[in-house]
């Protein structure tokens, strides 16, 4: 990871924040940390945040963290000349990182859909599928979640302030539930859990700590083996709309939870 | 992407700042006559309602929480009302207080922000709050204190403050321990003090003259101060259940906007939100707040909509002691929800999200999954107030420099705390009838 | 060096730092303790902190017997290893060690020595080359095979160089691919084992560098007659404690941070020859 | 000293001799469906009257029809919680003047209690002293906690349904490194715990509660308790000629059909009373002043486990099941003079698509059924 300790620390590093289509959390999630904000304001020079500050200062930047899905041709448009601008840029979230839960429009007929939908769509402009920030240019770190967990995110800021490689596990969720000393639902009360396809990171197993089986905002993990994992579903008692609803949500652009759900679609 | 030069006597602002999501704002005066105001919104849309459908209804609470990332508990909370009226479900006791709780927190959070970082730099003339901080280190510190105990009670109850995971149709699906709500009575008895402050300290700020004659429409209840119950009621004596709500409201597509607005049918544009649950519910709110409204020199109505900063500083204060007196009574119940069928039924229902009058209307068929959902959310019920508020603003200060008129004019539309997330759930029902 | 906390890392100053290759940099680091005394064996490796950045193995690289002197060279390849390229004189780094077994210079006495190295993997057999040179008389031949990608990554290229001079030793270097300029040989390493002159019944073979290369060093030496027994490699695998907690080292019923990363060939040769152990 | 007779009602005043040399008191309670180890405060939250089903992949709490305090078998949880913490700063550094300082991390536990261990959890305990404490280096943090332990050992009085200790020697008597052991008899009306000393700490706390020698047929009723248990274990594994067994098969067609169900999802690592790996943690404040490292439970089904500069030496789920089974309970005897398993049955019931260790052992042996 380049990082700002490659240089010599006369310039306060640049960050700035970008925004598609999304529900506004993932950026939110850096106002939602009350007790580094001006901190943080101290060690970087928030550059462009147009939900927090009017100001932009010019480009180019050395972070850029970008949140939301491309569903638009300006969007599409957007996107590379926020990437010409940015040296380090890290995707927000499941919907920068995998379309998001608008991605389920990639699902339907499209232009079916469309009509359906606009009374006017001359006014509106969308592009057929909600797509990652990947699938329109070169990213250099994403940080998953549905939202981001905002200590990941102050994590992946510290560690490119310090040129550390962040903390940021890939493993399951699993792992982070077993450390909690959680009782394991889908074990011990038969209720289906995504926890063991699904990434770590949403601060301690969240779902399964709340006794409801993880629904998967985290998106897939390293080495996801869905189809054993629906086969256990299926004995609890999952019918296969179950499973597709189940991979299509918050990650359906994912390609592991896409191709299961497809799997499973009549 | 700097603002185009107006030409003439035109207001043009890209990118609204300072508001969640992206909207932009333009304005055409001719002489002394305001011609046209669009408040412009270009967030893309994300079809809620339309994939909502054949979803089962349990998933209804998390899937349109993501609607918004400021105010997911409001969507939830509307979403779990709308389902349980569908299917006959009643809950109540500590379960409802819990609910009134978490909502509690997201109010505390989401004001706090608004009042602190997009608000209040308005008024002390920065660019944002965090310009703010060098000179202003001890109100900001205490609006993000405050952010943070709002955060603290969503976090508690519901997982983690954006989008929590504990909310279903008919309760929780886990309810805390009393010792695991006590930490949080210290955190809020210091956040009712710095509340109180705030109430103070926003009282003190400048308020242009603005006074405007809204409809004013907000949910009232027998006792409380609404949130997550009561009836839809007006300043103009509108008086009406959520399921009636259809019938008096109506919504259009602007062809400048991607989001839809809401009229109320024969009537002109109305205004949801803070200082209309305020001017229908002063008697319902604590006596300290009360005490501390009175004491900011706020009457039972207040009409200008710069003032909506204060407005919003008691509803914290309000929903701090509130969520207090909560704490204090909680018992846990014996279990955590009340176990919900389905079975083809439909059912509505508004609660007060932090921003206004949030609407959820679901039918369902047997198996559970949704055949039809229609969601109304705050800012697209006050987007066409919004738009008559700049014309009135504009036409009475056409005096003003032009940089200080559209400062100005983005400042009106900060008084709604907007939030364009929302307003572009887009709306799919209404259309397909057509 | 190892104290009663065998987790904690001791700060060491930079005291020189020694451009080697684009990739690869020579600290010589020297205690910030003036009671601090440091002694390891060839083959050895330290654990190496940078300040909130991690710590990664390092093998010394430097002469044997300098109780306040420590030599490590590094290639940047990650985080941390290119946070330790780029620290400077004075900059500080934490050590932890010295962890691991060493190459068998004991047992190779009266014979030959046949070294292979790739890469990087020349550093942690310079200890090994100083000790023999040092104690010439107990050996008999010594022979050097080095590789490296380009004439540009040729690692010590000065000291091969003076290496080369000796009468006393044979050294062979070659490259994976080069411009018409270089005048040296183009190829793998492991076809000098077959080229050279050295007593297979009585040699010691000492390999260190990417596991492919180790691996068609031993079949080649094999090939020559030498006994498994015979053949040393040096091992890596991923490693957080050097103090065998952490169990991530694992290789087959070895630990690399205790067992190795030096191993007889003949002592690993199940689990080196199967893929993904 | 020979056995002697507790009272079931005379429970409470062993914990309070407990509690008097300032142990804090940990065993089994009722938690979320399952029984784990936990904070106790008195004898009441012990899971009386509960017991448990246990199968591949399915785990169930039900009531019994008696009130036995100890009738179950292990729990999600194992004490290497307690010793081996989950996370743990393991220093922090600061910068000073151009340079840096470590202060090694000393959290004082208080001394603990353990409550109820059974014979195969003490096997696992022993296990693990070998890898922190008997090694070439000694881990400060796991060293400290250990010696402070009370151990109350319980031969068990019901197999659970994956359990096999028998099959690894292991259970279910405990017969070493405890305090006091205790085996719990419901006899009618009668309800009293058969009591061994096996220290002198213990025998000190038993002297400090109501306790009397043993009659003859008190000591026969314990017996059958424990040989009925024996009798009945859910699970066996021929150990045998195992080491070889699994050395030369590391290519068996059978580690491809595992890596078709297992979800490396590494739960039956972190479940497992022996497994000891760890990763490790750098991390620091937004100024770079201050540093720390954390120690957290790692388990060989990451892909991180393994990695070097380049890629995952074990990048396929086939290589990373082979690496946790053969270790488990072959390579292990090599590197600490132990089988890795003590046949508790945790991995076969946490494991959330039910793979069974003792079935692998049966097909890679290419035997059939259970
Ligand atoms: C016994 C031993 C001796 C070594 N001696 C040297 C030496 O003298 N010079 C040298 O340049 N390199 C040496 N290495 C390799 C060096 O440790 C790795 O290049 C280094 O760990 C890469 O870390 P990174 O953070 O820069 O890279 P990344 O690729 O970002 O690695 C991330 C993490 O994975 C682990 N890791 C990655 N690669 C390795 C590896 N090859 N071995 C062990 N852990 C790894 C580390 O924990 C590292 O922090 C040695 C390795 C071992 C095991
Ligand atoms: S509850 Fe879910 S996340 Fe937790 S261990 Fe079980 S399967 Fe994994
Ligand atoms: S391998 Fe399985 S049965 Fe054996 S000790 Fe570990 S968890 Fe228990
Ligand atoms: S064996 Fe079971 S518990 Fe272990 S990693 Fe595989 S699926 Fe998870």
């Amino acid at each position: 990871m380049k990082s700002a300790a490659t240089r010599p620390r006369r310039r306060k590093p640049t960050l700035a924040i970008w925004k598609f289509a999304s529900c506004d959390g993932c950026q939110l999630s850096l106002l939602d940390c009350e007790d580094e904000l001006l901190d943080l304001a101290n060690e970087v020079e928030i550059a462009h945040f147009r939900e927090a500050t009017p100001v932009t200062l010019r480009g180019p930047y050395d972070v850029s963290l970008v949140d939301g899905s491309i569903t638009t041709p300006q969007d599409a448009e957007r996107v590379l000349a926020v990437r010409r601008v940015s040296k380090f840029l890290v995707t927000l979230g499941a919907c920068a990182t995998a379309g998001g839960i608008q991605a389920l429009r990639n699902f339907k007929d499209v232009k079916e859909f469309a009509s359906l939908v606009y009374a006017r769509p001359e006014y509106i402009q969308t592009l057929e599928k909600s797509t990652a920030i990947s699938s329109h240019i070169r990213v250099d770190f994403e940080l998953r979640g549905c939202p981001v967990n905002k200590y990941q995110l102050l994590e992946v800021i510290r560690a490119f302030l310090h040129g550390r490689k962040p903390n940021i596990p890939t493993y399951s969720v699993c792992m982070e539930c077993k450390r909690r000393g959680n009782v394991c639902v889908m074990v011990a009360q038969g209720i289906p859990c995504l926890g063991p396809v699904t990434q770590d990171g949403c601060g301690g197993a969240l779902c399964p700590s709340y006794q409801r089986g993880c629904y998967g905002c985290f998106g897939p993990m390293e080495t996801p083996n869905t189809a054993s994992l629906s086969a256990w579903w299926r004995r609890l008692g999952a019918r296969d709309e179950d499973l597709v609803r189940a991979f299509r949500a918050f990650n359906a652009g994912a390609e592991a939870f896409r191709k299961e759900s497809e799997a499973h679609e009549k | 992407m700097k603002s185009d030069r107006p030409r003439g006597r035109t207001i043009r602002v890209d990118h609204l700042a300072r508001v969640e999501g992206e909207g932009g704002l333009y304005i055409k005066v001719k002489g002394s006559q305001v011609l046209e105001v669009k408040l412009n919104i270009f967030e893309p849309p994300r079809f809620f309602e339309a994939f909502l459908r054949g979803r089962d209804f349990r998933e209804a609470p998390d899937i349109t929480a993501r609607i918004c990332g400021i105010c997911p508990v409001a969507y939830q909370m509307s979403a779990v009302h709308a389902l349980e009226n569908a299917l006959g479900v009643q809950v109540g006791g500590a379960l409802r207080n819990l609910r009134r709780l978490l909502y509690c927190g997201e109010w505390i959070e989401s004001h706090a922000l608004h009042v602190t970082l997009l608000h209040a730099p308005d008024f002390l003339g920065y660019p944002d709050g965090i310009r703010m901080a060098r000179e202003h280190p001890q109100a900001v510190r205490r609006g993000l204190g405050l952010k943070k105990a709002g955060n603290e009670i969503v976090t508690v109850l519901g997982g983690r403050e954006i989008h929590p995971i504990n909310v279903r149709v008919g309760g929780f699906y886990r309810v805390p321990s009393r010792q695991e709500l006590q930490p949080l009575e210290e955190k809020l008895k210091r956040a009712r003090d710095a509340a109180l402050e705030m109430v103070r300290w926003t009282a003190k700020l400048n308020f242009p003259e603005l006074e405007q004659s809204y409809e004013f429409v907000t949910l009232r209840h027998p006792t409380e101060y609404p949130l997550n119950e009561g009836r839809i009621v007006s300043s103009s004596g509108l008086d009406i259940s959520a399921a009636e709500y259809e019938d008096h409201f109506a919504e259009e597509q602007a062809p400048h906007s991607n989001a839809l607005h809401s009229t109320l049918r024969g009537r002109a544009a109305y205004l949801v939100g803070p200082l209309a649950r305020y001017n229908l519910n002063f008697e319902r709110l604590s006596p300290l707040a009360r005490e501390a409204a009175r004491a900011a020199g706020l009457g039972p109505t207040c009409r200008n909509p710069f003032q909506s900063i204060v407005v919003r500083s008691v509803e914290i204060l309000y929903a701090c002691d509130e969520a207090l007196r909560l704490i204090s009574e909680y018992e846990p119940p014996e279990r955590a929800f009340v176990e919900v069928e389905p079975r083809p039924s439909s059912g509505a229902a508004c609660t007060e999200a932090p921003r206004g009058l949030l609407y959820h209307r679901y039918r369902i068929a047997a198996d559970g999954s949704i055949v039809e959902a229609k969601i109304v959310p705050p800012t697209s019920q006050n987007q066409k107030t919004i738009e008559g508020d700049l014309l009135s603003f504009v036409e009475s200060h056409l005096g003003l420099a032009k940089d200080e008129l559209q400062a100005s004019c983005e400042q009106v539309v900060r008084n709604y705390d907007p939030c364009i997330s929302c307003a572009t759930h887009f709306l799919t029902l209404e259309l397909e009838k057509d | 060096m190892i104290g009663e906390n065998p987790l904690i890392p001791e700060p060491w100053i930079v005291r020189r730092v020694r451009k080697e290759t684009r990739d690869i940099r020579t600290l010589e680091l020297g205690p910030s303790r003036p009671e601090t005394s440091f002694l390891f064996s060839p083959g050895q490796f330290n654990m190496l902190y940078v300040f909130g950045v991690g710590e990664v193995p390092i093998s010394m690289s430097g002469q044997p017997g300098r109780s306040r002197t420590l030599v490590h060279t590094v290639r940047g390849v990650g985080a941390v290893s290119c946070a330790i390229s780029r620290l400077r004189p004075g900059g500080v780094v934490g050590v932890r060690g010295p962890f691991g077994s060493c190459w068998p210079l004991e047992q190779a006495k009266g014979q030959d020595v046949v070294i292979v190295a790739g890469g990087i993997g020349l550093a942690p057999l310079r200890p090994a080359v100083y000790a023999l040179l040092s104690a010439r008389q107990d050996y008999r031949r010594i022979l050097l095979f080095y590789g490296a990608r380009t004439p540009r990554d040729l690692l010590f290229a000065k000291e091969l160089e003076r290496w080369r001079g000796r009468l006393d030793m044979t050294v062979e270097v070659t490259v994976d691919s080069a411009s018409s300029a270089w005048r040296g040989d183009v190829g793998v390493v492991t076809r000098f084992i077959s080229s050279s002159e050295f007593e297979t019944e009585n040699a010691t073979a000492l390999l260190c560098g990417p596991e492919v290369m180790m691996r068609f060093a031993v079949r080649a030496l094999q090939g020559r007659g030498l006994a498994s027994e015979k053949i040393y490699v040096s091992m890596e695998r991923n490693m957080k404690c050097a103090a065998g907690f952490c169990g991530r080292c694992q290789f087959g019923p070895t630990f690399v941070c205790r067992d190795g990363p030096v191993f007889s060939y003949a002592a690993i040769r199940r689990w080196f020859e199967t893929r993904e152990i | 000293m020979g056995k002697e007779v507790v009272q079931r009602s005379d429970l409470d005043a062993l914990f309070e001799a407990l509690k008097r040399r300032g142990y804090r008191i940990v065993g089994p309670r009722v938690r979320d469906g399952a029984i784990v180890y936990d904070e106790l405060s008195s004898v009441s939250d012990l899971p009386e009257g509960w017991t448990d089903e246990q199968e591949g992949g399915t785990y169930r709490l039900k009531r019994r029809d008696d009130l036995a305090l100890f009738g179950y078998a292990v729990g999600p949880h194992s004490w290497k919680k307690f010793l081996f913490p989950p996370a743990l700063r393991l220093w922090s550094a600061e910068r000073e003047s151009g340079s840096f300082t470590i202060h090694a991390a000393c959290e004082e536990t208080p001394p603990l209690a353990f409550i109820g261990v059974r014979s195969c959890e003490i096997h696992a305990i022993a296990i693990q002293d070998r890898i922190f404490q008997e090694g070439r280096y000694v881990d400060p943090h796991y060293k400290k906690t250990r010696e402070n332990i009370f151990l109350l050992a319980l031969n068990c009085g019901q197999a659970g349904g994956t359990c096999f200790c028998v099959s690894m020697n292991t259970g279910p008597r405990a017969t070493f490194a405890f305090d006091l052991a205790l085996t719990e008899v419901l006899d009618g009306s009668l309800h009293y715990f058969v009591v061994e000393a096996g220290t002198q700490k213990g025998a000190a706390i038993l002297r400090e509660i109501p306790h009397r020698p043993a009659a003859a047929r008190e000591e026969e009723g314990a017996e059958r308790v424990i040989a009925s248990t024996a009798a009945r274990m859910g699970r066996t594994m021929k150990t045998d000629g195992i080491k070889e067994l699994l050395y030369s098969n590391l290519e068996h067609p059978r580690w491809n059909d595992v890596a078709s169900r297992c979800l490396t999802c590494g739960n039956c690592t972190l479940v497992c009373p022996t497994c000891f790996c760890s990763t490790v943690e750098d991390s620091t404040d937004l100024k770079g002043e201050k540093a720390e490292r954390w120690r957290k439970w790692d388990s060989c089904f990451t892909m991180d486990h393994s990695y070097i500069h380049g890629g995952s030496v074990r990048a396929t789920s086939r290589s990373r099941y082979r690496q946790w089974m053969t270790h488990k309970l072959a390579t292990w005897i090599d590197q600490f003079g132990t089988s890795g398993c003590v046949g508790c049955g945790r991995c076969i019931t946490w494991c959330p698509v039910a793979i069974d260790i003792t079935e692998e052992v049966r097909a890679i042996r290419g035997e059939e059924g259970r």
